[in-house]
């Protein structure tokens, strides 16, 4: 990051970055002024994010986080590299609804946003960064969770920082079997609680590509309707099976439900795990279940507990926008980050000049549990890591890889 | 209680070479069986192509069910329907229609968002699937019935009289060779009973025979040819209507003590 | 002696092997068949406590109410609300719900029903669709789109093996409850009889001197408080947010006519059946398949007894 | 009793009603007469509030009811038999006697007035328990007039009562008018069954073209040669 | 008033003219397609467009199409489908799953969705029908029919379950961007691909109206046993009406497939997206041929502008949106095309009263 910032300074991109249209118009009024980059006072990320509908809980708080990133660069002075522009951000609310995923990304971009980012469902994303490559505009996804995305459509513009599916599956078939038997315990058999839409069931198909390759054969599938009321049979039916681990992909309520059922059936599996579930990320949800949470793991995008940053950074959420900072929170909060980096790298607020800052880029400071950020040629991060958390005194752990780790895992 | 004017689907009494045409409607042992209620039991009647014959009976008789069997509204539960030769028992309303059967509904069935004139189309189309023609067809049949004036008129505006004139007016608009008429005069002033009377003497001459369900006696004596009693669902007299009103069963069941003239 | 098929068979066998797996365990008397059956019949009470207030409004009085859902979930809240923020017990929450939920209803009914209540019956459908956007991010507005619960651990009961959750057996009573003290209120009494007369034919109330728009919004407020006393209960055990309602619409669609129109043990009784498929279902077949055997029923009922299973009038 | 001054009144938009008086006083049986479409309907529907008038005004017994609702017309006393019936018929022909029922008086006589319903028209006993729908046309019309004595009226009014009825029916919906008449209800009826009805009737008025054009006594009526043209046939 | 008059008058003697509807169809679908130009007129300093986006102005046509194809349907037959998602997401499934899994050309895959779409309504309609589902009944059955595929779907990894379709390049299946691909780099063809298949069904609905086939429909609407007892085979042409209907959605399926970018049964055959595709028809007017486009000039832009106008908190733009449903339905609860009639009526109230005073 450091090495852009000489070159950054004041003179060099703004001529080359501003292309035909900037250049036209700074002939046209700029007369009075020389400088004419520094009419750039301001550089705009449009956050594509559901605002309003079921997915708003999580939503809000990641557009909240996406104006944090922002925030904090302008107190720190803004975008150098562009004399200190400040950071913009406006809000979409695509509420959802894949349809309107395109349109708000079309409609953030006529008022004026120069990068933009979203949409935590991946149908919305899909749509969302469909419209972002067609106009040549870069879209860092903040969480998007589905493989396809930007597997084989051959984008250019489009980026993700955070692992996706295939990722947050083969992590978890890496990771999480390696701790139990670090740990003394055994895991050969596992049961698969899944939510029954398109993230589920990426999650589950990674899964049973992935859990064999570490011996562990599974046992028992059972899905959960969205909205379901509760999850009782799906119960029985692990607890008839018996696997040695549960294995849950849900959104925040499915969690909570499993656990309620679980506990209505004496039911506990030796090892009762997640994978990608927001449930036992969330501090909120941890708490509404209550003590039976104690000693989950979830592997999922996780914040970096090892840095001071972290935590500098989510107490200053917390203060400025009453919401939990969650780790979904945390890893648009990173997006943003990222957004910003490479405008900064880029010192120019043309979108093909960004893409290309977003190429080179490799971030190191930022709050994620993963290692520095960079993308391949399919736009995906190269060091996306979904590590081990856990569920220890109602708060979550970050327990593995060791790099990591706050605490270390309990069994 | 013997049915006596009736021993069987055949007049008796030398009524046979009276009666002019062919049978163009027959209804054979015709039963009707509702949930816990026997509607119709062993009816037999023919109409004769020109004829007008009356239908009557106290009410709850089973004439308009007898209709509803007849014009396919549903099946008899037993017997068999013939018109003009061929049995048509298990056929479907739309098909016994386009065969030659039409119908009015005793409460009747405007098609209420449609205008006066549409209604009677619907009738028509029957013939024609252009619009003009079935549009012209209609309008006959509209002035026939002295709804011309009303042709743009919503059906469900009508009174209930008018409705009733609409309803002839859609069923003529198919041509039928038999129409079944439920109580057509239910409502009118004499006068315009008298009028009505006179459509059905004009049906009868362009070659329409009728089957005419009606309380109004004297209309009744005045109009038809052959008068058929209902009782209880089943027959209990069938004649011309001089015998009818005499039989002491019909007066019984039908007329009540005062007698006719009220 | 463990019978049991492999998991995921390919092709048709997918289909097949549930039931095959079904007839073994009942072959075999597994422990869990009894469990299942327990669940089954309490989901069941769920379902038909949220098709209560349904067989009101839509059953009885003939509009299609899509603000149902919103009902449900305005009577969930309630219930939270007075326990966080006044410490009233949530069971003394679902009357309070009620209460809220007739007025509400009788606020809705007033401003959007009565004006259209001769129109076609697809403007009401609109209408309360208008309400259930209203109400839904109305609450969503107010106390954020964030779930809440109440802070209740009921726990449940263990019977030889078999759980039987409390939350949901309370659930499945109240259900039992309202749907005999409602049904006698229908047949038993005169404002029954004025509520039936009034749903069949409202010109003919007026011509008899029933006051219509006052059984109209009674009836009408009756089928909210309903949804309120579904919605209370459910809060008792399970987590909301303000778009909870939806995911039980349409099955209490499904169960109001399964039940046949207007017929409140019908309803109990299809909410007992969707309850079983439900459970059964998940439990034998992959994925989420019970659902379709839910719509293959209730197409089936429809073709061959289009007037429920309790109804006495016909389609 | 019931006076009607100069009422206009009519659908959506056409006016049917061109200001009609008419009056009934307590204790009367009055006729109404007219050809198809004069607006005799029209005018029993604006009586008992269905319709509401646009001019004019309505009273009964001195006070003026052109605003009231249906019901409470019905609770003053007036109750009518409509011409479309209007039964409930999904419900059983009790439900629907039953609901005839609705004031209070009505209500606690309601048990002795069935009984009395059952004994004038058997055949609603026998079919009590069936639905009003499938009855035939005349049973519905015997069901309609009962439903509307289960009321208790004071003012009965009848549009065609005796449509669709078989002639013995017809003689006995007569007897009935003539039976309530004698306790003490006035009535005020529309009917076709122009002679019999003139004959019954202590007054009646003649309407043509949504206006009253003629009023006399019964059996002045009777007599009147446009009357006897217009509606006796020749 | 009288040159008031004239204008009425020269108005009527228009109306009755034979060509009349040819000629307002025209003028009609002329302005439509003048429609992208005159947003972006600029009236002192503000552009429609601002509010009025082509995006909006597609989405408004892609229901406006809907619309109508459910008209045929239920506005003319009387028979109210809620399931219509079933034959919208059938189209739109066909013609992906043919496109990703098979290469084969939209266009075609469009087709075979048509066709599938109105063997399943035909499928609906004959069970139905057969057993004399009507109102609520039929309505929820055919729901249920619509639920029943997505669940089906859902579980069925052939179809790629919850996941849904990607829309793939025109590349992918030997096309480049153009009218054979179903496929273009900018909104604009878009808007008139989908005008053009608004003018085709609404064309085919109008042709439907004026023949014998659209009076024998409305008579079935009104009364199907008056219908019946004149001839009118009312069961054949119920599944007549469903098949035409279906069709119809489906190529509007198949078009959102191709204009939106992935396709999932959650959305394709959510369970809104039923009342999506009728509203514009019931607010419109059902039973008549510009309701459903007029209907979906009214409900569709209003909703993006409620969404895009109330951003400040967050859910408010869906309460006032419900706010105005309900406001729409109770003022007019014939459709918005009965308004010009009540006009009418009202005037001459006015004048009529007026007039005698
Ligand atoms: N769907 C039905 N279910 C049960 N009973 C029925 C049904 N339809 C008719 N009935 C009964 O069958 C009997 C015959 O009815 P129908 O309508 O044929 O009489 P009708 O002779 O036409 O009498 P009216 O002169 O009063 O019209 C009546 O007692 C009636 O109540
Ligand atoms: N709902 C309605 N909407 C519009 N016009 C109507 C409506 N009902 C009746 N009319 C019209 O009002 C006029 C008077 O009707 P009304 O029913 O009062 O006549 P009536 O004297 O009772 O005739 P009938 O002897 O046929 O019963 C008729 O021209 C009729 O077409
Ligand atoms: C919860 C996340 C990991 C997944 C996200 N909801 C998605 O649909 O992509
Ligand atoms: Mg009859
Ligand atoms: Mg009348």
């Amino acid at each position: 990051a450091s090495d852009d910032a000489d070159s950054g300074g004041e003179s060099t991109p703004s001529e080359s970055g501003g292309g035909d249209t900037t250049g036209e118009s700074t002939q046209t009024e700029g007369t009075t002024t020389g400088s004419s980059q520094s009419s750039v006072d301001e550089v705009v990320i449009g956050s594509n994010h559901p605002l309003s509908g079921s997915l708003a809980a999580t939503g809000v708080g990641m557009s909240n986080a996406i104006k944090l990133a922002a925030m904090r660069k302008n107190e720190e002075g803004g975008i150098e590299s562009l004399g200190g522009a400040q950071v913009k951000v406006i809000e979409g609310d695509n509420q959802g609804a894949q349809e309107l995923g395109g349109q708000v990304s079309e409609e953030l971009l006529s008022e004026g946003a120069h990068v933009l980012t979203g949409c935590y469902s991946s149908p919305v994303t899909t749509a969302a960064t469909q419209v972002a490559e067609r106009q040549g505009v870069p879209f860092v996804i903040s969480i998007a969770a589905a493989d396809n995305i930007l597997e084989g459509r051959g984008f250019d513009y489009i980026y993700r920082p955070q692992p996706p599916a295939r990722r947050l599956a083969s992590d978890y078939a890496d990771l999480v079997p390696t701790v139990i038997r670090d740990n003394g315990g055994t895991v050969e058999t596992a049961g698969l609680f899944y939510i029954n839409n398109s993230y589920g069931q990426a999650i589950r198909d990674s899964l049973r590509e992935f859990l064999p390759q570490q011996n562990v054969e599974i046992v028992a599938e059972t899905a959960l309707e969205f909205g379901a009321s509760n999850a009782n049979t799906q119960v029985s039916r692990l607890r008839s099976a018996d696997p040695d681990t549960v294995i849950a992909t849900t959104y925040v309520n499915g969690g909570v439900l499993l656990a309620q059922a679980m506990q209505d059936q004496s039911y506990r599996p030796s090892y009762l795990s997640a994978c990608a579930s927001a449930t036992f990320t969330d501090d909120r949800s941890v708490r509404d279940i209550g003590d039976f949470a104690n000693g989950v793991m979830d592997n999922n995008y996780a914040l970096n507990p090892t840095i001071d940053k972290t935590a500098e950074v989510r107490s200053q959420f917390t203060d400025n926008y009453d919401q939990e900072f969650s780790a979904s929170v945390g890893m648009a909060y990173t997006a943003g980050e990222v957004i910003i980096q490479a405008i900064e790298n880029a010192a120019s607020v043309d979108p093909d000049d960004i893409n290309g800052a977003l190429k080179e880029l490799r971030y190191e400071d930022h709050i994620s549990a993963m290692g520095p950020i960079s993308f391949n040629d399919t736009g995906e991060n190269e060091n996306a890591l979904a590590p081990v958390n856990q569920v220890q005194d109602l708060s979550v752990k970050v327990v593995y890889p060791q790099e990591y780790a706050e605490a270390q895992p309990q069994l | 209680m013997a049915a006596d004017s009736e021993t069987s689907r055949e007049p008796t009494e030398g009524e046979t070479g009276e009666r002019a045409g062919d049978p163009v409607l027959e209804a054979d042992g015709v039963g009707k069986q509702f949930a816990g209620l026997r509607a119709l039991e062993d009816v037999d009647m023919t109409v004769h192509r020109g004829e007008i014959v009356g239908l009557i009976g106290p009410n709850g008789a089973g004439k308009t069910t007898l209709f509803n069997c007849i014009s396919g509204t549903f099946p008899p539960s037993e017997g068999r329907i013939y018109l003009d030769g061929q049995e048509i028992t298990d056929l479907q309303a739309h098909q016994i229609a386009r065969r030659g059967l039409a119908r009015t509904f005793q409460i009747t069935r405007p098609l209420e968002e449609l205008t006066v004139v549409e209604n009677a189309m619907v009738g028509a189309h029957i013939h024609t699937r252009r619009r003009s023609e079935a549009r012209e067809i209609a309008m006959e049949q509209l002035a026939f019935v002295g709804l011309a004036d009303r042709a743009d008129e919503e059906a469900g505006e009508l009174t209930v009289g008018a409705q009733k004139r609409l309803e002839l007016a859609r069923a003529v608009a198919t041509r039928p060779t038999v129409l079944l008429l439920d109580e057509i005069m239910a409502g009118l002033t004499p006068s315009e009973s008298e009028e009505m009377l006179g459509l059905f003497r004009r049906l009868r001459e362009r070659g329409t025979s009728l089957l005419v369900i009606e309380h109004d006696m004297k209309a009744i004596m005045k109009i038809s040819d052959y008068v058929k009693v209902l009782d209880n669902g089943r027959s209990i007299a069938f004649g011309r209507p001089k015998t009818v009103v005499e039989n002491e069963a019909v007066i019984e069941a039908y007329v009540g003590g005062t007698g006719f003239d009220a | 002696m463990a019978l049991s098929l492999p998991l995921q068979g390919g092709g048709l066998g997918r289909f097949v092997d549930p039931f095959v797996q079904f007839v073994i365990d009942v072959v075999n008397m597994e422990a869990v068949l009894l469990q299942l059956l327990v669940f089954g019949l309490l989901l069941g009470g769920v379902y038909a406590l949220t098709a209560l207030g349904l067989t009101m409004i839509f059953g009885v009085m003939d509009v299609i109410n899509f603000a149902h859902g919103a009902f449900l979930v305005v009577g969930m809240y309630t219930v939270w609300l007075a326990s966080t923020t006044v410490g009233l017990s949530p069971f003394l929450g679902i009357p309070l719900a009620a209460v809220v939920l007739f007025v509400l209803g009788v606020v809705v009914h007033v401003l959007t029903v009565e004006p259209i209540i001769e129109a076609p019956q697809q403007n009401q459908l609109i209408a309360t669709l208008g309400v259930l956007f209203i109400v839904q991010s109305g609450i969503e507005i107010l106390f954020s789109p964030d779930p809440q619960q109440v802070s209740l651990s009921l726990g449940s009961i263990e019977l030889g093996g078999v759980f039987v959750p409390r939350g949901q057996l309370y659930a499945l009573l109240i259900a039992l409850g309202t749907m005999l003290a409602v049904r006698a209120l229908l047949n038993r009494t005169d404002l029954g009889r004025r509520i039936r007369g009034t749903a069949n034919n409202r010109e003919g109330a007026r011509y008899v001197g029933i006051n219509v728009p006052r059984i109209n919004y009674l009836t009408f407020g009756i089928g909210a408080a309903l949804a309120g006393i579904a919605g209370g209960s459910i809060a008792l055990f399970q987590r909301f947010d303000p778009f909870t309602g939806e995911t039980y619409l349409i099955n209490a669609f499904v169960i109001v006519i399964l039940g046949g129109l207007g017929s409140f043990p019908g309803a109990f009784v299809g909410g007992l059946i969707i309850g079983l498929i439900q459970v059964f279902g998940g439990y034998y077949l992959p994925g989420t398949t019970a659902q379709v055997l839910i719509f293959l029923l209730f197409i089936g009922t429809l073709l061959v007894k289009p007037e429920g299973l309790f109804g006495g009038a016909g389609a | 009793m019931l006076e009607l001054d100069s009422v206009r009144a009519g659908y959506d938009q056409i006016e049917i009603l061109h200001g009609v008086d008419l009056r009934v006083d307590e204790g009367e049986i009055v006729a109404l007469i007219g050809s198809n479409g004069a607006g005799k309907t029209t005018t029993m529907r604006t009586i008992c509030g269905i319709l509401s008038p646009t001019a004019g005004s309505i009273t009964f017994r001195g006070e003026s009811i052109d605003d009231e609702p249906p019901h409470d017309i019905v609770r003053r006393g007036i109750v009518q038999v409509p011409e479309d019936r209007d039964l409930f018929t999904d419900m059983t022909v009790a439900d629907n006697l039953l609901l005839g029922a609705q004031t209070k008086t009505a209500i606690s006589n309601r048990e002795e007035n069935l009984t009395e319903m059952y004994e004038l028209f058997p055949r609603l006993e026998e079919r009590k328990n069936q639905r009003a729908g499938t009855m035939s046309g005349g049973e519905q019309q015997m069901l309609t007039l009962a439903r509307a004595l289960m009321g208790e009226p004071d003012l009965l009014i009848l549009d065609e009562p005796s449509i669709g009825l078989a002639p013995q029916l017809v003689e006995e919906v007569f007897d009935v008018v003539r039976e309530v008449h004698e306790q003490g209800i006035t009535v005020l009826m529309v009917e076709q069954n122009v002679q019999q009805t003139l004959r019954l009737a202590d007054r009646g008025y003649v309407m043509e073209n949504g206006r009253i054009t003629m009023s006399a006594t019964g059996t002045a009526l009777l007599e009147d040669d446009s009357v006897i043209e217009a509606y006796l046939g020749v | 008033m009288s040159s008031l008059d004239t204008v009425r008058d020269g108005y009527r003697s228009f109306d009755e003219r034979e060509d009349a509807p040819v000629l307002k169809g025209a003028v009609g679908f002329g302005l439509l397609a003048a429609l992208p130009y005159i947003i972006e007129i600029d009236v002192a300093g503000m552009e429609l467009a601002a509010a009025l986006s082509l995006k909006v102005l597609i989405l408004t046509l892609i229901y406006a199409y809907t619309a109508q194809a459910w008209n045929i349907m239920s506005g003319y037959t009387g028979q109210f489908s809620f399931g219509h998602a079933a034959f919208f997401g059938i189209g739109a499934y066909a013609t992906q799953a043919l496109v990703v899994d098979y290469a084969i050309n939209p266009w075609f895959g469009m087709f075979v969705g048509g066709g599938v779409a109105a063997l399943y309504g035909l499928l609906i309609g004959f069970l139905s029908f057969r057993f004399n589902l009507r109102g609520h009944y039929f309505a929820l059955a055919t729901l249920a029919f619509a639920e029943l595929v997505r669940f089906v779907i859902v579980n069925m990894s052939e179809l790629h379950g919850a996941n849904g379709y990607f829309k793939p390049f025109p590349r992918d299946y030997d096309a480049a961007y153009g009218l054979l691909a179903f496929q273009f780099e900018s909104d604009l063809p878009y808007y008139y691909l989908i005008l053009g298949f608004l003018l085709v069904v609404t064309v085919v609905s109008w042709a439907v109206k004026n023949s014998w086939i659209g009076l024998y429909f409305f008579a079935i609407r009104e009364d199907e046993r008056a219908a019946s007892s004149v001839g009118v085979p009312a069961f054949r042409y119920k599944l007549l009406g469903i098949a035409i209907s279906a069709f119809f959605t489906a190529l509007g399926g198949a078009y959102w497939s191709m204009y939106f970018n992935t396709i999932r049964p959650d959305t394709v055959f959510a369970l809104f997206k039923n009342v999506e595709l009728l509203l514009p028809a019931v607010v419109g007017g059902p039973g008549t041929v510009v309701g459903p486009i007029i209907g979906s000039f009214i409900v569709t832009p209003m909703s993006e502008i409620a969404r895009t106008s109330f951003t400040g908190i967050n859910g408010l733009d869906r309460v006032i949106y419900g706010a105005f449903l309900i406001v729409i339905v109770i003022y007019s609860p014939r459709g918005v095309v009965s308004w010009p009639e009540r006009g009418r009526a009202l005037y001459r109230r006015v004048r009529g009263s007026g007039g005698e005073e």
